[in-house]
């Protein structure tokens, strides 16, 4: 089982859940950050000074899926998340060793 | 005029003022967080035009000496002779015709350029406003003239705003979205908060505009107050019997609408057709809000459903409800047997609905021409407050 | 009545409405953001609700003909003949009658229905309000017949809300968790923001009350600003001895503690009187909020320990402080050598607490019975704005 | 007084009053979410500690029998003798004796120690404003009586606190982090929020200063009116062009700004001079808040920038544009021939920035002996409002 | 080493702490995060418009374990988190493979 | 290629940002959480009610590194996020098994 973390464009959000429903995931977890990266931050202006502020507003997506689907997930949120401009953020692909279902007390494939 | 009277109406200037300031807050609410900078400011910025077009020239146009019933003449260009009393009148009035403009801002949320929005409202206080100023208050203006009654402003303010927003709505398209995404209002305290101030402003709005400490002042104060709560109540039983829950955006929205709904009449009725004002136009605004989902325009937060519809309602009741016993200078309404009045009501709210909205849209185009409307839709989807302004509206995180 | 009257009373109404938008905001900020807009809500809907019970009959049973000194006769039901200066009289009572319930509701914060809510605050809009206002504001009701005096409500508004909170806390049990998890308050900016409306609108309800723009209005405001001030400081310096912070919660807290006390005096004593009342309140009322630790009942926002300490409070002292040469129309209190006085106020405490109490929780029994008066466990622990609005209060991420 | 007056300086004082919770807001919005509830605290905190001072001496030192032209006597110690239409002045005055220290509080925001704001605001209540305000406001003042003009306070409010920001924040240094790291405005919205309130509040600050509900109130509350909104336009432009966005802020720095500039001439200049006034002032106080980054002094909100820089515009500009003709208590200025009036208004400025300056260095040393100035280093980092205050701000996830 | 991550109810979060204090977690770090499943989310209505929110408001979880801790903890969040309704929440167990005590430089097992 | 998690106090960021910067570290993600550890929460006191909050707020940063700047990124992060106080905070290595970057599709090391 993997974990997939990818961190995307806000806007883009409805669309790669979208997609991973049709890809059949059934469960994510989303979170807000603060991206850093090639994509330079905005200058803000604040009674005259500027500031330059090189965090920019990113989501940050959590899927845990089995082995079998880890490349058909990474390559909807690839394709959902794309906007071909720069900044359209990352995909990364961790090992879970266990997961468990609170719930049900489930764990491996079907807890997911 | 009496001190009593100068310190009322002082007071009244001060709180219609204070409206737009409750307006901003109450559409900042609404909007979502990255837009919501940019809704203050439309706002606030249009205080500062209006001001200065109105001082200049709109004062003059509104309530100078008449040509032909339409428009007023250049005496009072740049206040030229405007003093004393005068000087008071011109304020109160101001502060109408700053909101009125105001108003329209919240139909083009999320999406309007800021210039566009400048130089939109720069024209239509120049231009739209004082001719329907002119018309509904001043003495030979023709609506006036001809017998139609317009309180304090469902005509000149309400259905005139309500019906420019649908105008500007159709010059500049719905937002990238909309009926697809959720949009949800990002800070509904910020919005009951408006709420609060806007309920109280009107105080001075529609008591104000008896323009006296007297008993029109008082007959007035208390319609508004009943007729906004008692709206409130509809609009909220209306969603609680549709959708199963009461919800405090309509309370507010429904405390609105009474507020709209009563402005034209609130000196000519008395507390009981308040009360059936204020149940109607809570009804009939819930239902009209819908309106934009079935027809597939995008009046953002609802201009056209709460201040078209509620000045309609209200400027067509009063037809029905006005009592030359509350107030001599109303005629009775059908309902006391005056037929006539009625019919005039009715023709005043579809003349100014028919002027507003041709001339608003060709304004429109006019700036659509120079500046154009819309921003990017990179800048949309970025949201206005960074794009635009380069603000952001909140950091938690420092 | 003089323009300057009519001016200053129409301001006034405005102010005390205001107030309870603003007791929604001071209250909105103190529950956890999971019910922030039912909080809100709460005291919207009340404004809708008191303003239609009031118009209709709540009115004509606090000031019509009186019967045996307990209540108002049926003279005035829908305002009928209610003209002038009796309207302009009538609405500024409305607006008492509309912020005293609103006040109970911070007691009951964070897991009383909605709907219950509604149904007992128009049952004791209908019922306890009205005679406890006879009581203490109509020439003939038995409280003020006998010689009790309450310039601004501290019996009829403030004691009378905070029992009733009281009542109605028993009646309907501690939040889940109460004592034993963190509740803090999610935003005291807009409790901050609630405060200074409050403060703001309080000239209105105190100055108000001298119902005309003479001296003793001017006396009232005085008064007024003073307490407030003096409380805030005492509640800061008492907390500050006590746990080493001045917070801004307290210098809030103390600030409207000190608001309440001087409610019933304002027009009677002098600023020197009213910094001792002030100082008293601030310290009693700070002590006061921790009693429901002790004590065990879990008055949410503090109903009890501000509106009942801080009402009793000030109405006794009034007993003490009293001078007949500020104003003619009361007693020299206990330090001026009136003993008489002091006692009837005493009595006067304890009658409308015993009464209200028991009016109150058999109101709150009957809605028990008819709606039920809590939410659902899971309703409660996932937020009244969800469970029973379908809103939320803020949405930062989109 | 008539009721008309009385009721009109109710209200003003009302008013004023509310500018400081504004004040509060609009400053509170500014800072660091971290450090918000200590700005809303060390305002709130203000009117509690002036409202003591001014009540016990603070009055009497300002307007009791003059001595030497410099300061007043005792005679109204505790208020005595000060009753009916001299209660009104006092508490009128009151509220400016509380917004003048309260404006401070911005320059120093987000480090200095809460008991020593406490002290320095208790001294400087004592001993600098009602020296001052007994030279520009007391008939015997030598200021005033010389033939100096300060209509509603731009030397004894706006360059008295501008310069005393000046002192305190060279006597406390800058914030760690200054000119290095971002410090944005926590939350745009709510200094908006404030700016709307102290724009509605600045009417009852300038028309109240009329002092009677009459034509000059008038003519002040519309020139109050358009310099609020030129200045803003004129904040706007500049920045528009300078950095190429319009920003909310700016719009809200230069509403502000403008409403300082107006003060000192509100009832003395006609409204087309107020327009001249309002775009200078814009202009001048948007290029002055880059002043503290040249120079290296950390004005955390611009208190220089806004009102010493706005309040020295606007006394300068009033000896330009003053008549005798909206005014006869003030000579013509040198717009209209008048030369004497404009050296005198300049002297005026200069003896107030000198006194202020020094006395309120020497008080911020003094005050730096006894409590120390500036928090330790780890509460500065940690925010104020844990380290001074155990509270904090907003907690959204509960 | 590993690192446990849970995604619970967020009024959950006190009774975890203290379950997880009593098997002796000394450390964990919590975050707000939206997520995505089986329980449906919240219809909300604003103006009579009806938005169906499927996100559910959730807290996140992350504790970092010794090897020999793991199943302890994972049982400690797994009882104080449940309530036996959908939405209950997962755990995930990662592969830690370095861990660092800033303050004072430690690694490894010292470190948690 | 890792993924460096790091729990740091809130006002170091900015020079964990720029040391990062220094050592060639071109992204990064940051997040807020709540932080539970050795560090006491603070007391916050309401109308006279006190209460022990025992959590802390910290910044949470991920930055995903190819194997080989591993210690590198780690030290500077060290050094960088130090006070010498207790709540410093961790920081946290976990294996990446694959990266991606949406916009160009490319992955490894490329990716980052
Ligand atoms: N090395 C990294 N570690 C963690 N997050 C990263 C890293 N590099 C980029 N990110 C995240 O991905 C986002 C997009 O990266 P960026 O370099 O701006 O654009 P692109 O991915 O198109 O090259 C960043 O804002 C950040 O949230
Ligand atoms: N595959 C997944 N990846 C990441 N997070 C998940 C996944 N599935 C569920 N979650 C998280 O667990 C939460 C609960 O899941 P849900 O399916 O609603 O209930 P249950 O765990 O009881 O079946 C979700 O809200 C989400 O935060
Ligand atoms: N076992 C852990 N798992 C996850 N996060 C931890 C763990 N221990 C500590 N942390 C994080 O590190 C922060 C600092 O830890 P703390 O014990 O207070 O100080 P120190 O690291 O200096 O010993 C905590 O606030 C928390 O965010």
């Amino acid at each position: 089982m993997k974990l997939i973390v990818a961190y995307v464009k806000p806007f883009k959000l409805d669309e790669i859940k979208d997609a991973l429903r049709e890809v059949g995931v059934t469960g994510m977890s989303v979170g807000e950050i603060r991206g850093f990266g090639r994509q330079s931050g905005q200058t803000e202006v604040y009674r005259g000074a500027e500031y330059k502020v090189e965090f920019v507003p990113k989501t940050r997506i959590e899927v845990a899926v089995g082995d079998d689907d880890v490349e058909r997930v990474v390559a909807a949120i690839e394709t959902a998340a794309r906007t071909g401009d720069i900044g359209d953020g990352k995909i990364i692909v961790l090992p879970i060793e266990e997961i468990l279902r609170i719930r049900t007390g489930e764990r491996g494939a079907e807890a997911i | 005029m009496s001190e009593g009277t100068i310190a009322w109406l002082l007071v009244s200037s001060a709180l219609v003022l204070f409206m737009t300031p409750g307006l901003a807050l109450f559409y900042g609410g609404m909007v979502r967080s990255k837009n919501v900078l940019n809704m203050l400011m439309k706002n606030f910025f249009t205080i500062s035009i209006v001001t200065v077009v109105w001082t200049v020239i709109g004062y003059t146009l509104a309530f100078g000496t008449d040509f032909g019933g339409l428009i007023g003449g250049l005496d009072f260009v740049a206040l030229r002779g405007v003093e004393g009393d005068g000087l008071l009148f011109m304020v109160f009035q101001m502060m109408f015709a700053i909101i009125t403009p105001a108003l329209i801002s919240g139909a083009v949320a999320e999406r309007m350029k800021f210039s566009a929005w400048v130089l939109f409202t720069t024209l239509w206080a120049l231009i739209v406003y004082p001719m329907v100023a002119h018309w509904g208050f001043a003495a030979e203006g023709w609506l006036f003239a001809w017998g139609v009654r317009d309180f304090a402003g469902g005509l000149v303010v309400h259905i005139n705003a309500g019906i420019a927003a649908l105008a500007l709505v159709f010059a500049l398209g719905p937002r990238r979205g909309f009926r697809a995404e959720v949009m949800r209002p990002h800070s509904l305290p910020l919005t009951l908060l408006g709420t609060g101030i806007l309920w109280f402003g009107w105080f001075g709005f529609n008591a104000g505009s008896a323009l006296a400490a007297d008993g029109i002042a008082i007959s007035a104060f208390v319609t508004t107050q009943i007729a906004a709560s008692v709206a409130a109540l509809g609009w909220v039983v209306a969603e609680w019997m549709k959708n199963g829950k009461p919800t405090t955006l309509g309370a507010a929205s429904g405390a609105v609408a009474g507020l709209v709904a009563i402005t034209p009449g609130a000196g000519f009725v008395s507390p009981m057709s308040a009360i059936a004002i204020g149940a109607i136009a809570g009804f009939l605004c819930f239902l009209a809000v819908s309106l934009k989902f079935r027809f597939g325009y995008d009046d953002s937060l609802d201009v056209v459903g709460v201040h078209l519809v509620g000045g309609i309602v209200g400027s067509v009741l009063l037809g029905v409800f006005a009592e030359s016993r509350i107030n001599t200078a109303v005629p009775d309404g059908l309902l006391f047997g005056g037929s006539d009045f009625f019919f005039k009501q009715v023709v005043a709210v579809l003349a100014v609905m028919a002027f507003t909205f041709i001339a608003s849209y060709l304004l429109a185009r006019i700036v659509k021409a120079i500046t154009g409307l819309r921003v990017e839709e990179n800048q949309e989807t970025e949201g206005l407050d960074i794009s635009l302004h380069e603000e952001r509206g909140y950091v938690f995180s420092e």
